[in-house]
C-alpha cells in the first residue's frame, strides 16, 4: 500500500539483547503504531528488528482527551495520550497476531500495583513475547513517573514480575526521563538487583507546551512528554551515565533518533540497541529501514565487522568540575 | 558522517498537520436539528485542503475530534465543517458562540481523487447521514472543475438531508432517499445510487460517505459495474498523524488518519471494513450497522 | 556597525521583579556576551530590558578546552564553556561600564563556598548591579549542578549571600535544568525562605553529543548544557510547576525563547519576566526588541494594557495520573 | 499568532559553523621550522570560504582553536591552514599524522573585501610572521581576479618566512623584510610596505595580517596615504560564531569572530586594537608588542 522502501538484511547488524536475538538494533518505541497488530507488523516490514507494544495494563484505559499530540520546534513533539489501552486480555490478539509472523515482540506492561504489573507481564509471557518492557516512566501519568523515580517502588515491581513471570521471559525496565543522575542510576541498580535483563532509556520527558491564544497548555492533560531531537542529548547523557555506572546490564537508547547517526551515538555512549518512536513521524515508517542502511555505511567506512563493537566505545573522559 | 545527515521530511508530514491554528469561529448556522455548520478563517488550511480531508478540532477544555471540512472560500481563507451533537465534544462545540475560539489542525489524509477528464462520464456522489460534509465538499471542487455530477443523498428523515440546498444547487441530478419516505424515495442513499444507475450507469467514479453499513452496502452495488469506488472511512483517532496506530484498519498498518479517510474500495477487502472499529480504549468492536450515529 | 533594528520604547511592556523595574521583560540571559561591557551595552541597545553579566567567581577561571559550542538539530545547542571569567576583582570594570550607562545591571556570581559566594555577591552589589543572580546551577561544572539540587545547601548559600550584602541588592536563585519537581521545588522554597527575591528557571540541561567519526563527546568537557529550543517545553513546565507550588515570588523564565510567542507562553505559565541565550545565535541580538514588538503585538490584538496582566494567567488544570 | 511566527535566520548564522566535520588529515607539510601546513578534504567549506575567513580546529582531546584558511583548492574541495607550533594545542596539532582526525567548523566570520574594479590599482598585501596565511589566500585569490598584487612580507629570520614560495609565485612583486637583515630588507614587513609605497603610493586598497603592533604601525604608516586599510585581528576566541562575547573589543559590542576578525581600520579606531587583548579568562592584558607569539 505505500511506496516506502523495504529492509534489506545485513548480518553485520545482528545484536543480542540478554538472550533476545533481534535482526537489526532498532526497535519500534512503545507508543508508536502499537494499538494494532497491524502497526507493528508495518514497522517490522519496514525493518524494525523488533516492535514494542502499546504499553497495557490489566483495566482498559480510554487516555486522556485531545488534543494528545502537539509538534514542536525542530521535528520535536509532546504527546499526552494517556496510555489508552483495551486491558490485556482484549490486546493479546492483537499480539498474537504479529508474534505469528515471527516477528520479535516486546510487551510494553503497565500496572496500578506490583501485583497488577505482574498480572500483566504472565499473560504477555503467555502470549509469546519476546520481553516484557515494564513502564514505569509515563510522564503524563503522574503516578507512573513518580513510581520510577523511586528506587524501592521499582525494586517491589520488578522482583514481583521476576518472581510471577518464573523467568519465562527477560525483564526490561523504562527509565523515566529525568536528568537526575544520582537517583536514576538508583533506579536502575534497584532494578537489575531485582532481576532486570535490560534497561531502557528513556521514556518521554514531563514538559508543557502553551497555546497563548487559547491560553491554554496545548495537550488535553495539560502536562506530556517530550519527545523528539529536543531529548537526544538528555537521553543519550543518561545511556551514557547508565553505561559508565560500571552495571552488566545492556541498555537501549530511546529519544530523538532519525538517522544513522544519531543511533550510532546512542550505541558508542553504551547502547546495544536503541527504540525509535517519534522518527516515525518525521521519516516514516522506512526509518528503521533507513537507520539500518545507514549505520551500514558506516560500517563499511570505518571497516568494523559488527555493530556490537561499537557499543560504549566512545573515548573515556572526567566529568569536570 | 557529519554534519548529520540532511533528513528528507516524510510527505505525511503536513507542515500544520501538528499544531492548532487557534481562531475565533466566524460563523455558526444550525443547518439539521442536530448538525451546526462552523466557519474559520484558517488562509493556510483553506489554501490547501482538498475535498476527503479532515481537520482535527480542538474544543478548548474539552476534547481534540476528527471533523471532515465541509467547504472552502479559498480567496477568504474560511474553512467550513459541520458537527452532528453526538456526544460531549460535539455538545460542548454546539455550546459555543460565534467569536469563541477553537483550534484546528490540518488538513489532514488523503482526500479522494477526481477523474483526470470530464469527458470519461458524470460523477456519481453518495452521502448517506452524516457523511454530507466532505460529499458536499467534493460536489463543489468537481463542478467547479467541470464535471457533470449526480448526487444521491440519504437520511433517516427529511429534517435530516444535511446540505441538500446545496448539493440541489451545484449537482446536475440529486436523488433524495429518507428511511421514512418524507422526501424522495424511501430507502438510503444507495438505493438513491441504485435509482441513478438504473437510468445510465456511465458514471467515471463513485465517492461516497456515510455510515459504514451504507458504505458496504453500496460497495456490494457498485461490484455490478465497472465504476471505481472511493469511500471515506471514519475511525476513532487519537492523533491524526499516523503515528499512534489507533486507526489501523488491517495487517499492512494501513492508517485511516494517513493514507485515508479516502479508500479505494478495492483496498478496502482486506481490511476491517464493515466488520470492525476501535473504540477509544482502542479495542475492536463489532460495526453494527444500527449502533451509527448519524443514519442514512 | 550593524542593521539590526533598534528597540522602540513601549510602556505596555514595564515590568518590576520585586523592587528591579525594567522597561520590558527581556533580559539577556547569563554567559552569552556578557564576557565584555560592550557585548551587555549591545544587548541592551538592541532592546533588552536588563542585562546579566556573565557568571563571575571569586578567582579567575580560564573555563573548559575547547569545543566549547556544538549546534544541535533545530536551533538547539550545547555549550560547555566552563564558565571562564577573569575573578571578581578583574571584572568590575566591565560591570562599572555597563552601569554607567543607566543599564540596569544582574549580576552572575559563583562560588565555591557560601562565603566566597557573598563575597563576590558584595563586590558585585558595591559596583552598583541592580540584582545578583547566583549560579547554582551550571551543569556542566558538576560541583554546582549537585549544590544547585541540594535544598540544605542552597539554604546555606542565599542565606551567607543575604546576610553579607546587607539587604543592599535583591538576590536571584537560578534553578539548575532539572525534571525533577519535587525537589526543584523544594530547593526553590529553601531559597525563598532564605531571602531570594526571584527565581530564574531554567539553566541548561545535563546533556551529551558524540561525533560518531571522532567516537568522543563533541565538546572538550565531554558533559554540556543543552539549550535553546529543546529545553523550552521542560523549563516552561518547570515555571508552571513553581508557580503553582503557590510560592509568593517573582519567576524569571529562560529556556529556548525565540519570539515573541515563546516569551508569552512562560507569562502564561507563571513568568514576570524571561531572559534569552541562544536565541541571540538564531534571530541575531535585535531578538530582544524583536520579541518585544510581537509581545506588543499581541497585546494590541487582545487589547490588554499591561504585560503583567499575561503572568499566570494560563486556564487551570488538574495534572491526570 | 500560531502557529509559531517563522523565524527568519540570521545570516550570521553560517550553516556550518555550528558543528564540526570530522576528516582525516589529508596531508602536512613543514612550511617553516615552526609552521605546518595541514589540508584536508572539507567540500562544503572549501566551497563557500573567502580569505580572511577562519575555521575552529577541533584537536580531538585537546583543545579547538582558530586558524585562519590559508588556501582551497574548490574543485577538489580542500582546505588548507597553517600553524605555528606555540603551546598545547598546536603542539598537538604537530604530533599528528597524515590520516588522523581533526575537526573543522566554519568558515567563521567575514574575509577581505576586495575593490569591485581591478583598474584603480593594484592591492597591497602585507603579512608579518604568521599573518601569512590569510593574506596568501587573499593575494591567489585576488590575482585569480585580475587584480596585480603587491606583497610586503616580514618574518624575524629568513626560515620563517611564511608562504614565501607562494607570495613570489602569484605576486607581481614582493619586498621581503627580515629582522635580523637575513633576507631582503632589514626590519619588518612594515618597512616593506612602505618601500612598495615609495615606488609608487596608487594602491586601491591594503590588506594586512600580523602582530597587532605590526598593525598599529602599518595603520599609522597608511594614515598618511588615501588607501583604505583591512586587517584581521586575532582575538581569544571560545565559541567563534558571536554568542559568547569573549573576542569583543569596543563597548558596541563588535566581536572579531563575527564582525571580523577582518576590520576596515577606520572601524578600529574607538576599540581595543593595539591596546587590550583577553586571555582564556577574560582578563584584559595589554598588548606588548614583544609578547607576540609570531613576530614579523
Ligand atoms: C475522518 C473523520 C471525519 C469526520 N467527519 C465528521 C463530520 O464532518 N461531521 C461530524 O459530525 N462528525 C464527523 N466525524 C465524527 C466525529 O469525529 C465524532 O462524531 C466526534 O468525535 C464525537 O465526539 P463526542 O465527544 O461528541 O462524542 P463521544 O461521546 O466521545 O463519542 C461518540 C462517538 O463518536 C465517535 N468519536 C468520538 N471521539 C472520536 C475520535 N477522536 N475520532 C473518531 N471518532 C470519535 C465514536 O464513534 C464514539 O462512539 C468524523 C470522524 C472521522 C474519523
Ligand atoms: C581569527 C584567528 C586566526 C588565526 N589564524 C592562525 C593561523 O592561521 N595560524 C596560526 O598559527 N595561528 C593562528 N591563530 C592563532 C592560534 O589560534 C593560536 O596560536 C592557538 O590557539 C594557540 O593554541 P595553543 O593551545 O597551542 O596555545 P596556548 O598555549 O593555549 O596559547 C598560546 C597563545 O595562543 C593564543 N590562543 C590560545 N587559544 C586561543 C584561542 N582559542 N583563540 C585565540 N587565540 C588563542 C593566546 O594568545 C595564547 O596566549 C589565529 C587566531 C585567530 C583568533
Ligand atoms: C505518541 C506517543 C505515544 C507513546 N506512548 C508510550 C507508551 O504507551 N509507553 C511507553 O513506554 N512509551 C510511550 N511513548 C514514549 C516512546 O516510547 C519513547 O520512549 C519516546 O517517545 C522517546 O523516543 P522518540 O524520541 O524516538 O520518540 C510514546 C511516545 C509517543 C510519541
Ligand atoms: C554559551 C552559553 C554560556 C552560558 N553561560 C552561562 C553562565 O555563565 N552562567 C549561567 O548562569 N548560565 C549560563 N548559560 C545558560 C543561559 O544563561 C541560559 O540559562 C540557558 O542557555 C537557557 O536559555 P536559552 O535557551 O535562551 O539559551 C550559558 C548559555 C550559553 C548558551
Ligand atoms: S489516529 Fe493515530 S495513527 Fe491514525
Ligand atoms: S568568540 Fe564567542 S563571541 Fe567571539
Amino acid at each position: 500500500m505505500t511506496s516506502e522502501t523495504e529492509a534489506k538484511p545485513d548480518s553485520r547488524l545482528k545484536v543480542k539483547i540478554g538472550t533476545v536475538e533481534l535482526e537489526n538494533p532498532t526497535i519500534l518505541a512503545s507508543g508508536v503504531l502499537g494499538v494494532a497488530a497491524g502497526g507493528l507488523i508495518s514497522a517490522s516490514n519496514f525493518g524494525a528488528g523488533a516492535v514494542v507494544t502499546k504499553t497495557v495494563g490489566w483495566k482498559p484505559r480510554s487516555g486522556h482527551p485531545g488534543p494528545r499530540v502537539v509538534g514542536l520546534h525542530g521535528d520535536s513533539m509532546m504527546n499526552a495520550m494517556g496510555i489508552p489501552n483495551p486491558g490485556i486480555r482484549d490486546y493479546i490478539p492483537e499480539i498474537k497476531a504479529v508474534v505469528k509472523q515471527e516477528i520479535p515482540v516486546i510487551g510494553s506492561a503497565l500496572g496500578t500495583s506490583p501485583k497488577e504489573f505482574a498480572r500483566v507481564a504472565t499473560h504477555l509471557a503467555k502470549a509469546g513475547v519476546s520481553a516484557v518492557e515494564l513502564n514505569i516512566s509515563c510522564p503524563h501519568v503522574g503516578s507512573l513517573y513518580l513510581l520510577g523515580m523511586d528506587p524501592d517502588a521499582v525494586a517491589e515491581v520488578v522482583s514481583e514480575v521476576v518472581e510471577q513471570t518464573e523467568k519465562q521471559v527477560p525483564i526490561w525496565v523504562k527509565l523515566p526521563g529525568s536528568t537526575d543522575y544520582p537517583r536514576l542510576i538508583q533506579v536502575a541498580k534497584a532494578a537489575q538487583t531485582a532481576g532486570a535483563a535490560a534497561l531502557v532509556a528513556l521514556n518521554t520527558l514531563p514538559a508543557l507546551a502553551i497555546d497563548v491564544d487559547a491560553r491554554r497548555p496545548l495537550l488535553g492533560a495539560g502536562i506530556g512528554g517530550l519527545s523528539g531531537p529536543a531529548i537526544k542529548p538528555i537521553a543519550l547523557r543518561a545511556v551514557w551515565e547508565l553505561h559508565n555506572a560500571g552495571m552488566n546490564i545492556p541498555i537501549i537508547g530511546v529519544g530523538g533518533i532519525l538517522t544513522g547517526q544519531d543511533a550510532i551515538e546512542y550505541l558508542l555512549a553504551g547502547a546495544t540497541a536503541v527504540e525509535i518512536g517519534t522518527g516515525v513521524l518525521t521519516r516514516g515508517r522506512a526509518i528503521f529501514s533507513k537507520v539500518c542502511n545507514e549505520i551500514g555505511v558506516y560500517l563499511t567506512e570505518y571497516n568494523i565487522k559488527h555493530v556490537s563493537e561499537l557499543t560504549g566505545q566512545m573515548a573515556k573522559f572526567e566529568v569536570n568540575s | 558522517m557529519t554534519p548529520n545527515k540532511t533528513v528528507k521530511k516524510n510527505p505525511a508530514k503536513l507542515a500544520h498537520g501538528l499544531r492548532p491554528f487557534v481562531k475565533p469561529i466566524q460563523q455558526i448556522r444550525q443547518v439539521t436539528p442536530r448538525t451546526k455548520a462552523f466557519t474559520l478563517k484558517a488562509t493556510n488550511i483553506a489554501r490547501t485542503a482538498v475535498p476527503g480531508q479532515f481537520v482535527m478540532v480542538w474544543i478548548p477544555g474539552f476534547d481534540e475530534i476528527p471533523m471532515s471540512i465541509s467547504a472552502v472560500q479559498n480567496s477568504l481563507g474560511i474553512v467550513e465543517f459541520a458537527a452532528a451533537k453526538v456526544g460531549e465534544a460535539t455538545a460542548a462545540l454546539h455550546r459555543m458562540k460565534e467569536g469563541d475560539l477553537i483550534g484546528l489542525r490540518g488538513p489532514l489524509g488523503q482526500g479522494f481523487k477526481f477523474p483526470r477528464s470530464i469527458d470519461k462520464g458524470p460523477l456519481l456522489c453518495v452521502a448517506g447521514g452524516c457523511g454530507s460534509p466532505p460529499i458536499a465538499f467534493a460536489t463543489e471542487w468537481a463542478v467547479r472543475k467541470g464535471h457533470e455530477v449526480h448526487v444521491a443523498l440519504g437520511a433517516t428523515t427529511r429534517s435530516d438531508l444535511l446540505f441538500q440546498e446545496r448539493f440541489e444547487e451545484q449537482a446536475q441530478k440529486v436523488i433524495i432517499a429518507t428511511d421514512d419516505g418524507s422526501d424522495g424515495i424511501q430507502g438510503t442513499s444507495v438505493n438513491a445510487a441504485a435509482f441513478h444507475l438504473d437510468i445510465d450507469p456511465r458514471y467515471s467514479a463513485c465517492l461516497a460517505c456515510g455510515p459504514e453499513g451504507m458504505l458496504t452496502s453500496l460497495a456490494e452495488l457498485l461490484s455490478n459495474y465497472p465504476i471505481p469506488l472511493q469511500v471515506s472511512l471514519e475511525r476513532y483517532m487519537k492523533c491524526g498523524i499516523g503515528l499512534c496506530g489507533h486507526c489501523i484498519i488491517d495487517n499492512h498498518g494501513t492508517r485511516v488518519c494517513l493514507e485515508g479517510p479516502v479508500f479505494d474500495a478495492k483496498i478496502l477487502r482486506q481490511t476491517d471494513f464493515g466488520q470492525w472499529k476501535r473504540d477509544s480504549t482502542g479495542k475492536r468492536l463489532p460495526i453494527d450497522a444500527s449502533d451509527e450515529s448519524c443514519e442514512g
